[in-house]
């Protein structure tokens, strides 16, 4: 059970990194939004798995409702983190941003 | 105390106060004191002040955010400094 | 007098910075801070008061004077609020907008003109109106209810775990702040008006120093709610106990009603019709 | 953008989805309802099952109904509920699937080198046949979810504005997300 | 019930203050009756707590029933046993002369100015009354925090001004918090006494010194003392009338008073006065603010801020008397709050009285005035010749303790400063009785900037309703009754309140 | 060897923070902040709970975590309805 | 002899303090614009909560919450296994104050916007020498 906490948190991190690296290197702040919003939740979705089992590794009434507790926040983000990602997307194109297209000219130059 | 995340949080921690005074628009400002508060809280999470971690989590995530956006809705956005 | 105050802030830090060497290092264990008084709060809370929760024992008990002001400090805020920034409701509002139902049209009626409340026919709208949003309004619909919850469990399980009545009631807060968020002002007012908040806070503050008050004319000090075993008929650690139960909930009220009070006069300047 | 203002017949189509039954029975219904969700939150919450603490869960899921009962449960058909839950829960694992997808797609987008090539970001339009607002609500943010998309706008008439990441991430849209969800809620 | 007197002085404020809220919203008549049954319950209270340390000694009184060091204790002694009876008499002094200015000031939030007004006085009880250093702090809090609201609620600049005071009164009381904090880091506690009992293990150290100057320097910017009183004069100005006749005689005086706590209580005698230098520099600080603060007053064309200026230089006297380090400086120090508090009190309230009536504070449009309003111009002469020193009135004892402290400590230039300020002030008072009583009226329509009211044209006698002259005349009285009894606060109570250890 | 791997783990996690907190200090728009900021919140929800698994006090984390989740997206949400109501970007650069 | 690496960790907490200490008090003196100054005001209140938090710390202690229910009370609890939490009660306190306080001057920024359409103090007060001379 330990392994597979790991694994889980391991994977959940490189998730994390992915996502950051993604808010770094995308080119304008609607693509941006794709990294912050999945690979966040993502990422947050599996490190919380590997720590409620982690947490399971006793296995007792308190370990069970927390390890369900962790769980409800997942589905707490996995309920607002699409919501907040939306919300910002949908204030940038009412702010009048538009959005970022593949410049395929100046790349080839 | 754990140390080595304490000092990364502390110095993430100025990182967010310097950039929370020095930006010209203020939503920005706002928003990123909400991003200094969720350090704090962090930083006393890992301190074992639980009570007033979650005090800053409730605070600075909740409202003090809200009413720094209600107040720059109300009046203005622009700052010269 | 700008840059004076400068040198004067900056000669203040480097004087911190060298008098910092003096201290005790960070974490000492044997410090003095942490040998004189401190040691008695945590061997001696639980026998006292039967709270795990050192702090919400120090907090509600030990130093409940202190969080008797904390919480007349929060009060005094969202009445502050209230008497610099509400607009009395009496001016004439200037132009309004409302927008028919069945049909969808949606009129602006100039300063004076007679306005179609209570017709049942009209929707007021915002002046900067935004269309509904199906994915916030669901959210929220969703999400409200169970941060309540949550604001609720954590006023009630301040003795085992972390929080509080002024978690909870910022928790609490911060849900009715984001009903009004996604749906509007007017709506948010029709649930909780301005009026009952400002009582409910009142209210909150009230419990906290009708306590107090209880256990004096019972016969003890102020605050000490020993005194309170003979009306809740259990024994005086269970009576601290559940004193301190009751201290939070009334902290809890007072905070949650302050808040949404302070954010419903910042949102709207005042004028309590539209807001953020 | 266009989807501001509803046509007059879209807010008669609305209108006339009233509610059918009588409002105090209605909120007495979703008072049960939401105590009972709130009461089994609570239970997990808590971890605490001695006679003061359940009591306190009694009190608090109470006030949180009364407070906010309308807000949780305000539709009609409280009938087809188990039917829906049972359809949502067998929705969940497709919905997963569809979400490490998205992840590894996007993670893949995010480590190649010359990702400015792969990324043609556009705005699309279309208009869904779902009609509740839960199901446009579940489906925007499945949309959101999943590979390449995410949803900009929802008008409560089912005009969906998607921002896309490429091209083919936006082909398959609705597809067959959107017959799930219609299956799910049971139109 | 007279073991809980001291409890009662700060609850049933606040009670009153929360009670207030409630009914407000229903019912705008039952405000003011509620308001004036708890400040008089208060001053009771406080009288008779005074009467109890006068036959006992100090009295102690344990919050919720825990010993001091581990729960919060409130500690009387002479010194704030006499003050509470003093700020809690002339709050109630205001509170029943503010009915009809401030129905007219404030209008619909009439229930919110008292729940403030309220909880402003329980502030101020509050840091009387505590001997717990962070208590000390909280109630600090509560009473600036109400502070703000009501000055803001004033014209013209009064928002701004109000504005600063927030980041001026935050830096000094978060200094005095970090002060406090260096004390607990050190001795581990947070009661007064507790902490005195401690140091003297541990001196010298450079914590406790820095922990002094945080202290000090926070207070300081609360009192406005003279290079850290900018944001005093425009708050007292633009305030409405009512709140700056509660402000101004009530907040500088109560911060002195914390200074005298924190030095004499917790930093003890020995080390504030003999250990470290700080006597002199503080004294001269005292001087400065002494000599700039008349200068300041002089340049003035507001009756209000002529006024307000005048306060920042009675800070200084009051410093100045009490790091003099001699008996005789600091009973003129005590009796000088005392005194400062009745005799701004009384020239603030038929500031008040003036405003109400003529809405315009310029030095210029007051001509006439003695004919117009004689009552309040009168009490206002009282208050004027304390403020500069004539003998029957209450400022002249004060300040004769305080030069002859002077004097036997040697400090010829406190008394220099003493003496000079009191000329200012007469020239300043003479003028204005002057443009009061000799100047004509002016010819009409040729004022310049004159506000046209109905009043300023017409010759009759008009003077200020019955219920805001009844307390007027009760605060006048007051100044020459403790000019009269002078001697005997100082013999039955100053002299127990200064420590034996001051020769 | 368990603490340790949680010790550098949310090391790790506090150093990709530092890549949000790039975003979120220097962003161009307002947006791009709100993107950084939104991420920084998600991953402090998981680094409270791997503090709390160091000091071995989960259930006592959990809740702080949990409230952050409920109410991270109100100020994101707070900060949309302003552009919402005001159209517009404020320009930064003078 | 304390290496330098060991004097860090022993005081840069401390350190953090004073720095948010003078950021805020930069703000605040230097800032013209009153929303800035009310943020740096926050700032420097939330150093001056750091410090006490950082003077309750101690080291291979747990957080402030007695590990056993009230029945298993018979074992006895000892000091050291514990953070001090006096300090963390003052600070609630302090927290609790710093956010009326913020409401407050919210509120006051608000009511000077309304008055003179800009916050920024220089250009108020060149509004208010306006309407005094003119």
């Amino acid at each position: 059970m330990t392994v597979s906490a790991v694994i889980f948190i391991v994977l959940g991190l490189f998730f994390f990194t992915g996502g950051s690296i993604g808010i770094l290197r995308f080119p304008d702040f609607y693509s941006r939004l794709h990294p912050a919003g999945k690979l966040d939740s993502m990422g947050l979705l599996m490190t919380m798995a590997g720590m409620a089992l982690y947490t399971l590794r006793d296995f007792s009434l308190p370990a069970i409702i927390t390890a369900l507790k962790i769980m409800l926040i997942v589905v707490l983000v996995f309920i607002t983190s699409p919501t907040a990602t939306h919300a910002i997307l949908d204030a940038g194109v009412r702010a009048g941003l538009g959005p970022w297209t593949a410049p395929e000219k100046k790349v080839k130059e | 105390m754990i140390w080595p995340l304490d000092i990364i949080i502390v110095s993430m921690v100025i990182i967010c106060g310097i950039a929370a005074i020095s930006i010209k628009d203020l939503l920005g400002a706002a928003i990123l004191f909400g991003a200094y508060s969720f350090m704090m809280c962090l930083l006393w999470s890992v301190m074992g002040a639980v009570d007033v971690a979650f005090t800053e989590a409730s605070v600075g995530a909740g409202v003090s955010t809200v009413f720094f956006v209600a107040a720059v809705f109300r009046t203005s956005r622009r700052s010269k400094d | 007098m700008r840059t004076l105050g400068l040198i004067a802030a900056f000669c203040l830090g480097g004087l911190l910075f060298f008098i910092s060497f003096d201290f005790p290092s960070w974490g000492d264990a044997l410090s003095p801070a942490s040998r004189h008084v401190s040691p008695y709060y945590i061997e001696h809370s639980l026998e006292d008061t039967s709270v795990p929760n050192i702090v919400t024992a120090v907090l509600a008990d030990y130093r409940g004077f202190d969080t008797l002001f904390e919480t007349a400090v929060i009060f005094s805020a969202g009445l502050a609020c209230f008497f610099l920034v509400r607009v009395s409701e009496r001016q004439v509002p200037a132009a309004r907008f409302y927008r028919h139902l069945a049909t969808g049209i949606t009129f602006r009626i100039e300063k004076g003109g007679r306005l179609p409340e209570g017709t049942g026919e009209f929707e007021r709208i915002d002046s900067l109106w935004v269309p509904y949003d199906v994915i916030i309004g669901m959210t929220c619909r969703l999400v409200v209810p169970f941060i309540q919850l949550f604001a609720l469990y954590v006023i009630a399980h301040g003795h085992h775990s972390p929080g509080g009545g002024f978690q909870g009631g910022v928790i609490f807060g911060a849900a009715i702040i984001l009903f009004a968020i996604s749906t509007n002002l007017r709506r948010t007012l029709k649930r909780m008006s301005e009026r009952s908040s400002a009582l409910l806070s009142s209210l909150g503050v009230l419990i906290y120093a009708g306590t107090g008050l209880l256990c004096l004319f019972m016969g003890a000090g102020f605050l000490n709610y020993r005194a309170l075993a003979a009306i809740l008929g259990v024994d005086q650690v269970a009576a601290r106990s559940d004193g301190i139960l009751i201290v939070e909930s009334g902290v809890g009220i007072a905070v949650a009603a302050v808040m949404v009070w302070i954010y419903y006069n910042l949102s709207s300047a005042g004028k309590q019709d539209e807001g953020l | 953008m266009s989807v501001d203002n509803l046509s007059p017949s879209d807010v008669a189509a609305l209108r006339a989805k009233r509610p059918a039954l009588p409002s105090r029975t209605k909120k007495s219904i979703s008072f049960v309802l939401t105590f009972l969700i709130c009461f089994a939150t609570w239970i997990v919450l808590s971890g605490r099952f001695d006679l003061f603490h359940i009591g306190l869960g009694v009190i608090a899921c109470s006030i949180v109904s009364s407070l906010s009962g309308t807000i949780l449960i305000s539709r009609r058909g409280f009938e087809q509920m188990p039917r829906q839950w049972l359809q949502f829960i067998l929705y969940i694992p497709w919905l997963l699937y569809q979400i490490l997808l998205a992840n590894l797609q996007v993670t893949y987008l995010v480590f190649h080198p010359r990702m400015l090539e792969l990324i043609d970001p556009r705005i699309i339009r279309f208009k869904s046949r779902l009609k509740k607002p839960m199901s446009l609500f579940i489906f925007a943010n499945s949309i959101t979810l999943t590979p390449g998309t995410i949803t900009v706008y929802v008008s409560i008439t089912g005009e969906y504005t998607v921002h896309v990441i490429n091209e083919q991430a936006g082909n398959s849209l609705p597809g067959e997300m959107q017959e799930r969800v219609a299956r799910l809620m049971g139109e | 019930m007279e073991e809980q007197f001291p409890a009662i002085i700060v609850a049933v404020p606040l009670f009153a203050a929360l009670l207030v809220t409630l009914v407000w919203w229903f019912d705008n008549r039952f405000c003011f009756p509620i308001a004036i049954l708890a400040g008089t319950v208060s001053l009771a209270a406080s009288a008779g707590l005074l009467l109890r340390v006068l036959s006992t000694g100090v009295v102690e009184y344990r919050m919720g029933g825990w010993p001091p060091p581990v729960g919060i204790v409130y500690r009387v002694d002479h010194l704030n046993g006499l003050f509470l009876v003093v700020i809690s008499a002339v709050s109630l002094l205001n509170l029943a002369g503010s009915r009809t200015i401030a129905k007219k000031e404030f209008g619909e939030k009439l229930g919110a100015f008292y729940a403030l007004y309220l909880l402003f006085i329980t502030g101020l009880l509050g840091i009387l009354i505590t001997g717990d250093a962070f208590n000390l702090y909280v109630l600090l809090e509560i009473a600036s925090l109400t502070g703000y609201a009501l000055i803001g609620m004033g014209r013209r600049r009064a928002p701004l001004s109000s504005l600063n005071y927030v980041f001026m009164g935050t830096i000094g009381a978060s200094l005095y918090l970090l002060g406090v904090g260096y004390l607990y880091l050190i001795t581990g506690t947070l009661n007064m006494a507790d902490i005195a009992r401690i140091l003297p293990a541990i001196l010298p150290s450079n914590v406790v010194l820095l922990a002094f100057i945080l202290c000090l320097s926070g207070l300081f910017v609360k009192m406005a003392l003279f290079p850290l009183h900018a944001w005093l004069p425009n708050a007292y100005t633009y305030a409405p009338s009512t709140v700056s006749s509660l402000v101004a005689p009530l907040t500088t005086k109560v911060m002195i008073y914390v200074m005298f706590r924190v030095t004499l209580s917790i930093f003890t005698v020995d080390f504030a006065f003999n250990s470290i230098a700080v006597r002199l520099p503080l004294l001269w600080l005292a001087i400065v603010a002494i000599v700039m603060g008349s200068l300041l007053a002089l340049a003035q064309k507001r009756l209000k801020k002529m006024l307000a200026f005048i306060i920042v230089a009675e800070v200084g006297y009051m410093v100045g008397g009490f790091w003099l380090g001699n008996r005789a400086g600091m009973n003129g120090a005590v009796l000088h709050i005392i005194n400062d508090a009745a005799m701004t009190l009384c020239v603030f309230m038929a500031a008040g009285a003036i405003v109400y009536k003529t809405e315009d504070d310029r030095l210029s449009s007051l001509q006439g005035m003695f004919r117009k309003m004689p009552v309040s111009m009168t009490a206002m002469v009282v208050g004027g010749l304390s403020l500069i020193g004539v003998p029957p009135t209450c400022g002249f004892f004060s300040k004769w303790y305080l030069i002859s402290g002077g004097i036997a400590a040697g400090q010829f230039a406190f008394v220099a400063a003493l003496i000079f300020s009191s000329l200012v002030n007469t020239v300043l008072f003479f003028r204005f009785f002057e443009i009061g009583y000799f100047e004509p009226f002016p010819p009409e329509k040729t004022r310049h900037h004159g506000h046209t009211g109905y009043l300023a044209q017409s010759k009759e006698m008009a003077e200020a309703p019955l219920d805001v002259l009844v307390p007027l005349i009760t605060a006048a009285v007051l100044v020459i009754l403790l000019g009269l009894f002078s001697g005997e606060i100082v013999t039955r109570v100053i002299q127990f309140a200064i420590p034996a250890v001051i020769g | 060897m368990m603490d340790s791997f949680f010790l550098y783990a949310g090391i790790y996690l506090c150093l990709i923070m530092l890549l949000s907190l790039y975003r979120a200090v220097f962003g161009p728009t307002v947006l791009d902040r709100m993107i950084g900021v939104n991420a920084i919140g998600s991953k402090t929800t998981a680094l409270l709970i791997l503090i709390g698994i160091i000091y071995q006090r989960v259930d006592m984390f959990v809740d702080i975590a949990l409230a952050y989740a409920c109410l991270n997206f109100i100020a994101v949400l707070a900060a949309s309805r302003y552009f919402q109501k005001i159209k517009g970007l404020y320009d930064e650069s003078h | 002899m304390e290496s330098i690496g060991d004097l860090i960790i022993a005081k840069y907490n401390y350190w953090a303090v004073i720095t948010l200490l003078l950021i805020g008090l930069y703000a605040m003196i230097a800032k013209k614009n009153l929303v800035k100054k009310i943020i740096g005001m926050n700032i420097f209140q939330t150093a001056i909560i750091l410090f006490y938090v950082s003077i309750g710390s101690k080291k291979g202690a747990t957080i402030p919450i007695i590990l056993h229910g009230p029945a298993g009370s018979s074992h006895a609890v000892h000091a050291a296994d514990y953070i001090n939490p006096l300090p963390h009660v003052l600070m609630l306190t302090a927290i609790v104050v710093s956010v009326a306080t913020l409401g407050v001057a919210l509120a006051l920024a608000m009511k000077i916007y309304s008055q003179y359409g800009t916050l920024e103090e220089d250009e108020i007060l060149e509004k208010i020498m306006e309407s005094e001379t003119g």
